[in-house]
């Protein structure tokens, strides 16, 4: 039998667990200011989530899906992309939405229960959070080809999780991607887990960049908590879309070390000795022991960072907490541009039973 | 002016448009040189090129997805399924995001998009062919719902419903694609959505029906007609939202309805038009209300279809039952 | 005998029928060691193996049509969808194939199937988690559309879902999974579906409901007690056929109807209620028919959820406003 | 960077255009009584297809998918399959479909436009037609996962074209039972077309077959215009299903020599140099060919098969002319096991209006 196609799949890793860089890493290894500017940032995520958990559970904050250990795959995509790029995030890239200036107090009133919260002061064009798993492959697709419809030199980047590449819309959005060569960047977010299921559950494949090849596209292994690998091959993606040469799948391999949301319990269902392993390989350690290394971080950076992330979350949350409860008419305004005279109607009867419930 | 079927209304209407509107793009399955598979988008490609009429892959979500992105990115994406039958793959897009996404962005991103399909049996088409699921549209808030019964109402709704900023689901009667000529100033013209449309008075009783069977309702008034019978002719038009007041007005005249459509009868949107006026209207009916619809059960196989569709004979008996009230 | 939440309820009824048919089997997102995200599932897999409680891949159309194939292979599948929200990937398999393949095949193929998922909101979920979509699959002929309102019978109903030979979409309200605990006995024994329920004999007028929606509605009725008005509830259990008969009955002694739904008013499953009785029971009726419904919008996020879903105050008022006619 | 995962897809072919035989060919090229079992029915579907078309044409018949082209395919995958293997077909593998006993008047009442057509007397468990694109892939990896289940030595066989190759339920299925290792073989019938969409704007792959990289099964191409091929290539996979070994994609490379159905017309959008060229590809003269070389065949042979042939749909077309019309209680007889009291009230309606359309 002859041989009609073969295919390869690479991984890309410059800054291993222990923070030692590889030779053969990019210039942006040796740019401080750079990696100085997404440590820092890193460090500003970790204390975000880290108070987000806090405020929801202690009753101020709604279910919340932590981005621990997501750090430097969400910072390293983010860095990558232009300004006016797009983004169609999943529902934990925190990291991403703030690199692009979303504000922490609308993180927080999306997950406080507030539509305000998706009305982004920056990044405007960027897609609000995506629960419904997948389905936002299409929308970076479809974003991409409008791009490509008006000859722009722009790019939508979608994350997607490891569970999500099971869903059909998954692969709908890399096969048309690749089939009109899209300005498109796919970012599988593989945390291991989707809710209780383990990866090697979700799918027989060694690797997920290897779906790529069902799109006819270029697929990439990238450790997830390097953010200099990271960074570089979404970059790298990013440009090959600008020249026009099509889309690319990323696999961004990471660990979840949060349970799912504040709803869910991982212990029920996932070992702790794995958990415990997978802390070793986290983002922020490696990256700062490489700064350490370089000479441009010390403890007393590092003491001066986390009181100054501390102050700016603070800040943020002053700001969500006093954010005035939206009145009933919030239900109707948006709903459409022209309302319809039943709505209108409805909107009536809410107004008059606000806060009526549970009398 | 010049006579044309409802199919070619559609086209014009979609030339007209992207002619006048550079944002407007067409995207589905077969519609670039083969036109669609009833021939709605014919020339299109060949006049506005590849780039703004484009055959999609095969996928319906896909489709609706894209259409999405587009439209955030402020384009105004019109988008054919094939038949109305293949329209739940995109069920999660059209619900989930296209019909949200203004409200859930508080109107940062919207989704100025129409998703035209064929609607109706009555074509002896294969099986998954013939549905009727405005219903299912119109069950979900942020979508209108809209279907024409005649092409001057198909042109100039389609150009409404094009330019409407928020998502029109656009469902075209099958069996009327070709089944009569009318005369249609090709002149840019939009109707009013959100209202319906009187095509007959009458003083005995008001139908209220919409699509395909407007014409079998309307052959049913004129027999009536005959046997002294004065019934006022409603097209609903826009699906959803409903235009009740004029139906409650109707009803307040007439003292009688009857409400015709071809999609199943529970939960259909003759319920939610019979339940509005036992709200809001009780008192003006002289007699119970009458539903004319398919049946609860599948669209049957070409053998059976017609009779599935309610007939002609089922209008006027229904009519003739409510007037012996 | 213990007293359960309804989740313990579901539960139990799935133990007991997995016990005692050994082709019962269970699929999902999580379902397996995590027992699923409410617990439904919780300790199947232990006891039944992980061929019988069988943790999927995400995706929920696949979970539909791996039932579908299944069924016909002569399995019982009970599958499991996490939140009603994400039903929409899986519309096209159920409306499309488990709905319709005994009457596609005239027989030869069935789908004896139980699609389970939690139902309507008030659980401060996150987005698209409090979906209220039964009207939707009531509309699609070919199925069975259940919802109990209390521990008793959600084990009652289920029971009689998994030995239906056909399919059935099976709604657990997630605001009363463990709102209270109520004695159920373990005994296999199943409730008759297509039927409603009377938890409350009155004489003025008829409330029809189901759903979490039961809990306010019988709150409402005693309120309305105190002011001398005496309110028959029907609880409906099964959404899908709808049990007329009952209500008409009701309605015929009552004079008087509201209905209750958390879904949206337009096409809900209310407005079929009400066309009917507009329909066989007009002359029955004293007052205009009442919906209390959600609103013709989104389901809002947690903040505003409670303004949504009808409060015990709009249903007391309706009574009220019924009874004021 | 380093390479994690490598992959090849390989095409099988054994007859040629021609009619050589590759040396490597399996022992069934010698079984000559195989062969003319597959011959002659290729020969028998041809003229079944060819007459169905022309009860479309001559309005006796409704919209119906021709097969032209595909009898290799459908038989050589057929007749691999063992009689309690369960077969779930899209909406033109008729060939597939008579090899497994249903009857060519069962295909004719479908396509007529009475449901009884799918109440098939033989191969009772297999599927009845698809007709939404691609959702038939969940079906058969549902049977096979009742299989496995059950510890049975059966397979499911799932068809899919091209064109649903794009919808995200392909994906799914592939998916589902690589992951699961279910006994299942999922057959794509490259035929070149969907509708007016060509293959390569359909996606950007160079094979189908390389789609299973992403389900992390084998994927296989192989000619489906050479029977040997197919049939050796779909039992080597379902010998492999049954082993517990997982799926397989295969790949059966064939052409539409038809319009889509007698709804189409491929003039609108298709090359006649194109399915001139294909014709000069079909399978039926290329094992006539090797049967002629192998001396099991003639010239009278071929005459007298032809006639026979004729005989056999002409017989199947008196039955399905003379199937009764159905009543329309049929809407209503099959919905439900317990049909509810509603229904049995609109029963009773439809028979008041039976035949009432049009007046
Ligand atoms: C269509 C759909 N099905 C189910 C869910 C419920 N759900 C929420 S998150 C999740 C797991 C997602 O896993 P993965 O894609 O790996 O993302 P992660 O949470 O690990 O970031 C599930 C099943 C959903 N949100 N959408
Ligand atoms: C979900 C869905 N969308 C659209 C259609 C309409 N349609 C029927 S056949 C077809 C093309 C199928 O092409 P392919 O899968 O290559 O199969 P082939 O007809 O070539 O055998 C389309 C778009 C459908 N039947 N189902
Ligand atoms: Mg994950
Ligand atoms: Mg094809």
């Amino acid at each position: 039998m002859k041989t009609v196609a073969e295919f390869e799949i690479k991984y890309c890793q410059f800054l291993d667990a222990e923070g030692n860089l590889a030779a053969s890493a990019p210039p942006l290894a040796r740019d401080s200011g750079e990696l100085l500017k997404m440590y820092r940032f890193m460090t500003l995520v970790r204390a975000f989530d880290t108070k987000a958990v806090n405020l929801q559970r202690t009753g101020r904050l709604g279910t919340y899906a932590s981005c621990l250990g997501h750090e430097a795959a969400h910072v390293g995509v983010a860095a990558a992309m232009q300004t006016d790029d797009v983004l169609a995030p999943v529902y934990r890239e925190f990291g991403s939405q703030m690199w692009r200036g979303v504000k922490m107090a609308s993180i927080l009133l999306y997950w406080g229960g507030d539509e305000r919260g998706s009305d982004f002061s920056a990044a405007r064009q960027d897609f609000p959070y995506c629960v419904p798993i997948a389905s936002q492959m299409l929308h970076g697709a479809g974003v991409a080809m409008a791009m490509k419809i008006r000859g722009e030199k722009r790019c939508s980047v979608t994350y997607v999780g490891d569970g999500g590449t099971s869903e059909g819309a998954f692969y709908e959005g890399l096969n048309v991607a690749g089939a009109r060569a899209l300005p498109a960047v796919f970012v599988v977010v593989n945390n291991g887990w989707a809710i209780s299921v383990p990866i090697g559950s979700q799918t027989a494949t060694k690797t997920l960049a290897q779906k790529a090849i069902a799109a006819g596209i270029p697929g990439i292994q990238v450790d997830g908590n390097d953010v200099i690998a990271v960074r570089h091959t979404v970059g790298e993606a990013l440009e090959r879309a600008r020249r026009g040469e099509g889309p690319t799948l990323i696999e961004a391999i990471t660990y979840r070390l949060s349970d799912h949301t504040t709803a869910d319990d991982a212990s029920r269902y996932r070992d702790a000795s794995e958990v415990k392993e997978a802390w070793t390989k986290e983002p922020l350690p490696r990256l700062r022991a490489y700064l350490m290394k370089l000479r441009v971080w010390d403890e007393a950076h590092e003491v001066a960072l986390k009181a100054e992330c501390t102050r700016e979350v603070e800040a943020a949350v002053d700001e969500y907490l006093s954010a005035p409860q939206p009145s009933t008419d919030a239900m109707f305004d948006h709903l459409f541009a022209r309302p319809p005279k039943s709505l209108l109607e409805q909107r009536e009867l809410a107004r008059r039973y606000a806060g009526s419930a549970g009398h | 002016m010049a006579k044309v079927t409802m199919i070619e209304a559609i086209n014009r209407a979609h030339a007209w448009e992207m002619a006048h509107d550079p944002t407007v793009v067409v995207l589905g399955e077969d519609v670039g040189i083969n036109g669609g598979v009833f021939r709605a988008t014919v020339g299109l490609q060949e006049q506005f090129g590849k780039d703004r009429v484009q055959d999609t892959p095969l996928a319906e979500g896909m489709i609706a997805g894209l259409a999405i992105g587009m439209a955030t990115q402020g384009l105004r994406p019109i988008a054919e399924i094939q038949f109305m039958g293949f329209i739940y793959p995109a069920m999660d897009q059209i619900c989930s995001h296209m019909a949200r996404m203004r409200n859930r962005t508080r109107g940062r991103l919207t989704c100025p998009v129409v998703i035209r399909m064929p609607h109706g049996g009555g074509i002896h088409a294969p099986e998954h062919h013939s549905e009727s699921l405005e219903a299912m549209f119109a069950h979900h808030a942020g979508l209108r719902v809209v279907c024409p019964s005649s092409p001057a109402r198909a042109y100039g709704l389609l150009l409404a419903a094009i330019r409407d900023p928020d998502p029109v689901i656009f469902l075209e009667p099958a069996r009327l694609y070709r089944l009569v000529k009318q005369e249609v100033a090709d002149d840019g013209l939009a109707l009013p959505l959100d209202v319906c449309y009187r095509l007959r008075e009458g003083s005995d009783v008001t139908i209220v029906t919409w699509g395909a069977m407007v014409s079998d309702t309307l052959r049913a008034a004129e027999k009536l007609e005959g046997e002294g019978v004065s019934c006022e002719v409603l097209d609903l038009a826009t699906l959803s939202p409903i235009d009740h007041d004029t139906i409650l007005d109707s009803v307040a005249k007439t003292g009688r309805l009857v409400i015709v459509h071809e999609a199943p009868r529970n939960c259909g949107i003759g319920a939610e038009i019979a339940a509005t006026v036992a709200e809001h209207g009780l008192y003006d009916l002289h007699a119970p209300i009458k539903r004319v619809t398919g049946y609860d059960t599948i669209m049957p196989l070409s053998r059976l279809e017609n009779d599935y569709i309610p007939s002609t004979a089922r209008i006027t008996d229904a009519v003739r039952e409510t007037l012996a009230e």
